[in-house]
């Protein structure tokens, strides 16, 4: 292998517009460069900033990345497809059973698999149920970025323990669920279960009252956020930014909405769009889906279908699809989660590629942190909602 | 009885005193003292630290600590324990001295700052006839040893929040001073004794504390607000910022000198809530007219933890401010209204007795406070929004 | 040094609460544990969700997590070390203060875990940096880590304070600072600490 | 949408000498891709951002894969002249043979670009560049300018695969350290840890499991 010199950051010989404006300190232009992480209570795991400030004005950013690299595509190029799905819980650990679904989706257009109607209604509550505990974790660390002595995250949490009680009943683990097949689900619920489900799901509207009457309003909250972080719908298209985050900015993206996967088609869900694409936004869109994602959960449990739950053709141990490729793409909950896969005949995938939302979603962090606070630059990264297992894989 | 309990301690130091000889009594009166108003609020903190992780985690849905001892009472012991046995580890690159001065500096002032407490009648170390300016001069220094250890650690987030805490603590002076004048004003003396004297007497069943009329009121809460930014606990707490600048000032304290830190921040806070007792809560006074059996330390003792109860449920309700928005928050609202309550002051001062006065000073302190506060939140562009959907 | 456990016991029914030095001190040792808040990857999330509400790790008097090494007491490995992030995890555990402990929680921070093939994963943070307490699990379940917890407090009270199994920190002549793995071209430089993790010898 | 040839007309309409190719995908999935030449790929990716009809403003997904040095066996008739001995004679006779001959194709490594619309809410249309082999000529052209979401996507394609984007901002190591010399995503790359060391060696553990299994129906059996 050759090695090359390694060409340094300038920004300056790239005046397009889609690049971050370069900020010159004020007054003697005295900069101090503080590194943000890895270690830090605020970045969300292992994450890491270079930030040059003047006095306490950010006029530089540099994201960097790598300290959770665990190497999951390469370790997936030496696994079976099968061997891959429990990798998969550990990407964006928040939401195991989204990245499974991503997943047994890219492998399902490779192999061509289809998922019977049972399945598809299953996949869908847990794909709501993560997103809702998700949503309602960040809000939670949000308020706690802001300093808030952890109170929303505990109530935040209380709930997140009533969901992960239900994927442990169905899956037999509190988080790393491994629970979708190609072709369908691992295990079939009980009609308990389902019971149990809507009850929760009836809970969890008066949690979502409860949670905005304490912050929604709260003055704090809304100078802290509002105006903070903006970023504008052309630049958030351009670096690929999806998701709530896209959404807030305006983008009216949504895969549910536009690859039609799963059964989505089926549900009446609206896709909330903010107007200024600050930080404030971004926290009202997600409270926002995450009422929508009560409605598709009622909808959903109210017409759980019997039958099987997996494609009775479908194969999931030592399955080997044709030499070829796919690449298949859920709405997870922190934005476009896919999947690319080549195969050449083999047992295990020639090439195995996750696309991970919130590590694109940090494309734009140096933008929205220029000329803002290092408070606001902590609660920037936290509203682009990232979870390092997914950055770095 | 009645008489005797109230004046417990009095009795019992001038008793123990008594077996001295004539000329070492008032060093005998000094030290006993010393040593009793450092024991109690010593052992406030330790009561504290207790009630609040007791009290945060009841506001959170859990327990808080209950293995040490019943309901975990010695919780604080056995972090005393620990801290005082931690190794003490210097940065390489500090600054010695300064490093190893700035806790102590804090420590100390604050420890003064106790002295001139009333905390029960006839119970106070040092009757100044300043006291209340004493007390302000040492609230300012403060913020040095604040500076020292900031400066003394060199690490950038210690900078950082020393820089954080100098322009607070400074800025939240004023309001904090000017909304203090204010009873000055009235009572008419800065003795803190004979503020408490001036708000003892009751009509009825109420009593004649100041925070019972529009000036006193305002004046109340723009001295707790300041108070909390002058202590730095939430929502004003970014000089520590834990989730922005790691622990602030003292990121680099370890063992018992960060424990000084610790102790220093409640009593400081014990010593602000004392003061606002003292300005606007009538002191050691009794709330009712018929309960002023019950001895005046247990009333002043009462308030204080009532006070320091309102903290901890603010430090578990509100989130950060930010640096602007603190420094607008202090110039821009505190001290516009802080000096119109000194002009209502004046007024009601000078109105004399009647109803006329409660109407007109309770009407500028409103209007006074929507207009502001409107103001400012219309400068904020900060307001509730509507959300549409996608078709 | 030595108390009679019996009438010891038997005092403590009477209302009289003896002791000795040792035991006051790894009493308070143990009953104020306080962890960095460090978190690395998935076990993070069950080490936070161990400190809310239904697991409540305040109990233990150890719900203050201090974010400076320096005022932390507890080191909590919760996740995958990659060799980008060892150094650092070497150099935080230098820089907190004496008595200190950590606990290794999960199959990655005892061995890499699932992630062990990986180029870029440490397999086991034990090989720099001694351990005191190891959690299987991927990730343990928060009672796996309370159980943790009171391990490390059973380990802390049992401790003598003199003789040749005191605890590192009192120990003048133990090391106190340990050398900070360097990246190179390759790998980790070295990859282990000798003075710490010895290659084991498998038998065949 | 256009069809996957209708694209390759338009590129060619508007960008001349763009050297765009079809690469078929046999898989259910059926996701064809157009392999573009590294020298107007610029000039391509502008054309399909800013096309009314395709505006492919959304570059999902960037990825390398690095395809080895391979050994094609085909089949190939060759026309030789062979002496044979006919009717007792020799004679010079041409024949055609069917032979396996063995060809070395050099590796190459390749980016790929998922490109979806979100103004139209099309897609995805894939792209594909390929390296002149794995080791010299693995400079490719940056899209990053077209496309700002393939900056961080770009740096770890350099990262792993070591695919020199030229034109690209900040091209540095993304996930590795700066130390770093090897490209670890590589198929030919060797692991820096020695796993012989490590313990619990699975046919010990086999063994030992058995032994336990024995001892267990012994004790069953005696009593």
């Amino acid at each position: 292998m050759s090695s090359w010199t390694l060409q340094q950051s300038t920004n300056e010989h790239l005046a397009g517009w889609n690049r971050p404006q370069v900020i010159k300190p004020e007054g003697d232009g005295e900069v101090l460069e503080v590194s943000m992480g890895p270690h830090h209570p605020s970045t969300h795991g292992v994450f890491r900033m270079d930030v040059k400030l003047d006095g306490e004005k950010v006029i530089g950013l540099k994201p960097v990345f790598g300290y959770l690299h665990r190497n999951h595509e390469q370790l997936g190029e030496k696994l079976s497809y099968l061997a891959i799905m429990p990798y998969t819980d550990r990407l964006d650990y928040f939401c195991s059973l989204s990245n499974n679904w991503g997943y047994a989706m890219a492998v399902e257009k490779l192999a061509g698999l289809e998922v019977p109607e049972r399945a598809d209604h299953l996949r869908v509550i847990l794909a709501e149920l993560t997103r809702f505990q998700n949503h309602a974790s960040w809000i939670g660390f949000l308020a706690q970025e802001m300093g808030a002595s952890g109170t929303p995250l505990m109530y935040a949490f209380r709930e997140r323990e009533k969901i992960l009680d239900l994927f442990e009943e169905l899956t037999g683990s509190r988080m790393m669920c491994n629970y979708m097949r190609f072709g369908g689900c691992r295990v079939d619920p009980t009609a308990e279960w389902l019971s149990e489900t809507r009850k929760v799901v009836q809970g969890l509207h008066k949690f979502v009252d409860e949670f905005e009457n304490l912050l929604t309003g709260n003055e704090i909250l809304m100078s802290r956020t509002q105006g903070v972080g903006v970023l504008s719908h052309d630049l958030a298209v351009n670096a690929s930014v999806s998701g709530p985050m896209a959404r807030a900015s305006g983008v009216n993206y949504d895969i549910r909405k536009v690859d039609h996967y799963g059964i989505y088609d089926r549900f009446n869900f609206r896709v909330p769009l903010g107007e200024h694409g600050d930080i404030y936004d971004r926290y009202m869109v997600r409270v926002l889906e995450i009422r929508e994602s009560l409605s598709i959960l009622e909808q959903a449990l109210k017409s759980v279908p019997g039958g099987p739950i997996l494609d009775p053709k479908a194969k999931s141990r030592g399955i080997r699809p044709k030499a070829g490729e796919a690449y298949g793409r859920i709405e997870a909950p922190k934005g476009e989660l896919g999947f690319y896969l080549i195969s050449d005949g083999a047992g295990s995938p020639y090439r195995y590629r996750i696309r991970p939302p919130s590590f694109i979603n940090l494309t734009v962090l140096e933008d929205m942190c220029l000329g803002h606070n290092v408070a606001d630059a902590i609660l920037i990264l936290g509203s682009v909602d990232i979870v390092l297992g997914e950055v770095d894989r | 009885m009645a008489q005797n309990l109230d004046q417990i301690f009095v009795l019992l130091t001038g008793w123990m005193v008594s077996y001295l000889p004539e000329w070492l009594r008032p060093y005998g009166v000094a030290v006993l003292g010393v040593v009793g108003v450092l024991a109690v609020y010593v052992t406030l903190f330790a009561l504290t630290t207790w009630f609040e992780r007791k009290g945060l985690g009841r506001m959170q849905n859990r327990y808080g600590p209950n293995r040490c001892g019943p309901f975990g009472l010695f919780q604080p012991v056995a972090d005393g324990i620990k801290a005082l046995t931690k190794e003490d580890l210097v940065p390489r690159s500090a600054d010695q001295v300064v490093h190893f001065l700035a806790p102590l500096v804090l420590l100390i002032v604050i420890c003064m700052g106790l002295a001139i407490l009333p905390v029960g009648r006839n119970m106070v170390l040092v009757d100044m006839d300043a006291g209340l300016l004493f007390f302000f001069a040492l609230g300012a220094s403060t913020e040095l040893s604040v500076f020292m250890a900031g400066w003394s650690s060199r690490n950038k987030f210690s900078l950082l929040g020393a820089m954080r805490a100098i322009a607070q603590m400074i800025s939240y002076e004023v309001p904090l001073l000017l909304s203090a004048i204010s009873a000055v004003m009235i009572a008419g003396t800065l003795s803190l004794p004979k503020i408490v004297e001036a708000q003892a007497g009751f009509s009825g069943i109420l009593p004649h504390w100041y925070v019972f009329t529009p000036w006193g009121f305002a004046g109340a809460v723009i001295f707790g607000i300041a108070a909390k930014a002058e202590t730095n606990r939430c929502p004003f707490d970014l000089p520590e910022g834990e989730s922005e600048l790691v622990a602030g000032y003292f990121t680099e304290y370890s063992g018992f000198k960060f424990a000084i830190f610790f102790i220093a921040e409640y009593l400081g806070m014990f010593s602000i809530s004392s003061v606002s007792v003292t300005l606007f809560f009538g002191g050691w006074g009794a709330p009712l007219s018929f309960l002023t059996f019950i001895p005046s330390w247990i009333w002043f003792f009462a308030k204080v933890l009532t006070i320091i109860f309102v903290f901890i449920w603010v430090r578990a309700t509100l989130p950060r401010l930010r640096q602007d928005q603190l420094m607008n928050f202090a110039w821009k609202f505190l001290l516009p209204l802080s000096l119109i309550n000194l002009g209502v002051t004046a007024l009601w001062r000078f109105m004399g007795d009647g109803w006329q006065r409660w109407i007109v000073c309770a009407a500028i302190v409103i209007v006074s406070y929507i207009v502001l506060g409107l103001w400012g939140m219309r400068r904020q562009h900060v307001a509730p929004r509507k959300y549409s959907y996608a078709d | 040094m030595a108390i009679d456990q019996e009438l010891k016991i038997e005092m403590g029914k009477q209302g009289v609460v003896v002791t000795t030095l040792q035991e006051l001190y790894n009493w308070g040792r143990k009953s104020s544990v306080w962890p960095m808040q460090f978190g690395l990857a998935c076990c993070a999330i069950e080490m936070i969700a161990t400190t809310m509400a239904r697991y409540d790790l305040a109990r233990f008097g150890a719900e203050v997590f201090r974010p400076s090494p320096r005022q932390a007491d507890l080191m909590i490995i919760s996740g995958t070390v990659t060799k980008k992030m060892a150094p650092q995890v070497v150099r935080l555990y230098n820089q907190m203060g004496e008595p200190r402990y950590v606990i290794a929680m999960g199959a990655c921070a005892i061995s890499g875990g699932p992630f062990k093939q990986g180029y870029n994963v440490l397999k086991g943070i034990d090989r720099y940096i001694p351990v005191d307490v190891h959690i299987p699990g991927c990730p343990p379940r928060p009672e796996a880590l309370l159980q943790a917890f009171i391990t490390l407090q059973n380990k802390i009270q049992a401790q003598p304070l003199t003789g040749p199994n005191r605890p590192r920190h009192l120990d003048a002549e133990a090391q106190g600072e340990f050398p900070v793995p360097v990246q190179g071209e390759h790998d980790l430089e070295p990859t282990s600490n000798p003075g710490v993790w010895t290659v084991p010898v498998v038998i065949r | 949408m256009k069809t996957i040839e209708e694209i390759q007309a338009a590129i060619e309409a508007a960008v001349p000498g763009g050297e765009v190719t079809i690469v078929m995908n046999p898989s259910p999935a059926a996701q064809h891709s157009l392999l573009v030449g590294a020298g107007k790929a610029v000039a391509v990716a502008k054309f399909l951002r800013d096309d009314a009809e395709l505006a492919l403003d959304f570059c999902s997904n960037v990825t390398g894969v690095d395809w080895l040095d391979r050994e094609i066996a085909e089949k190939v008739k060759v026309t030789k002249t062979v002496t044979k001995t006919v009717d007792g004679v020799e004679q010079q006779v041409e024949e055609t043979v069917e032979e396996t001959v063995k060809r070395a194709v050099p590796g190459y490594l390749e980016c790929v670009y998922h490109l979806y619309s979100v103004a139209k809410k099309h897609g995805p249309v894939v792209i594909r560049m390929r390296t002149a082999n794995r080791s010299d000529m693995v400079e490719l052209p940056s899209l990053t300018p077209i496309w700002r979401g393939a900056e961080f996507q770009e740096r770890e394609v350099f990262d792993l695969y070591g695919i020199v984007f030229t034109g690209h901002p900040d091209l540095r190591r993304i996930l590795m350290w700066d130390e770093f010399k090897d490209h670890p995503m590589r198929k030919d790359y060797v692991l820096p840890d020695d796993f012989e060391y490590e313990p619990t060696p699975h046919d010990d553990v086999l063994k030992r499991a058995e032994a336990h299994r024995a001892d267990v129906a012994q004790e069953g059996a005696a009593q």
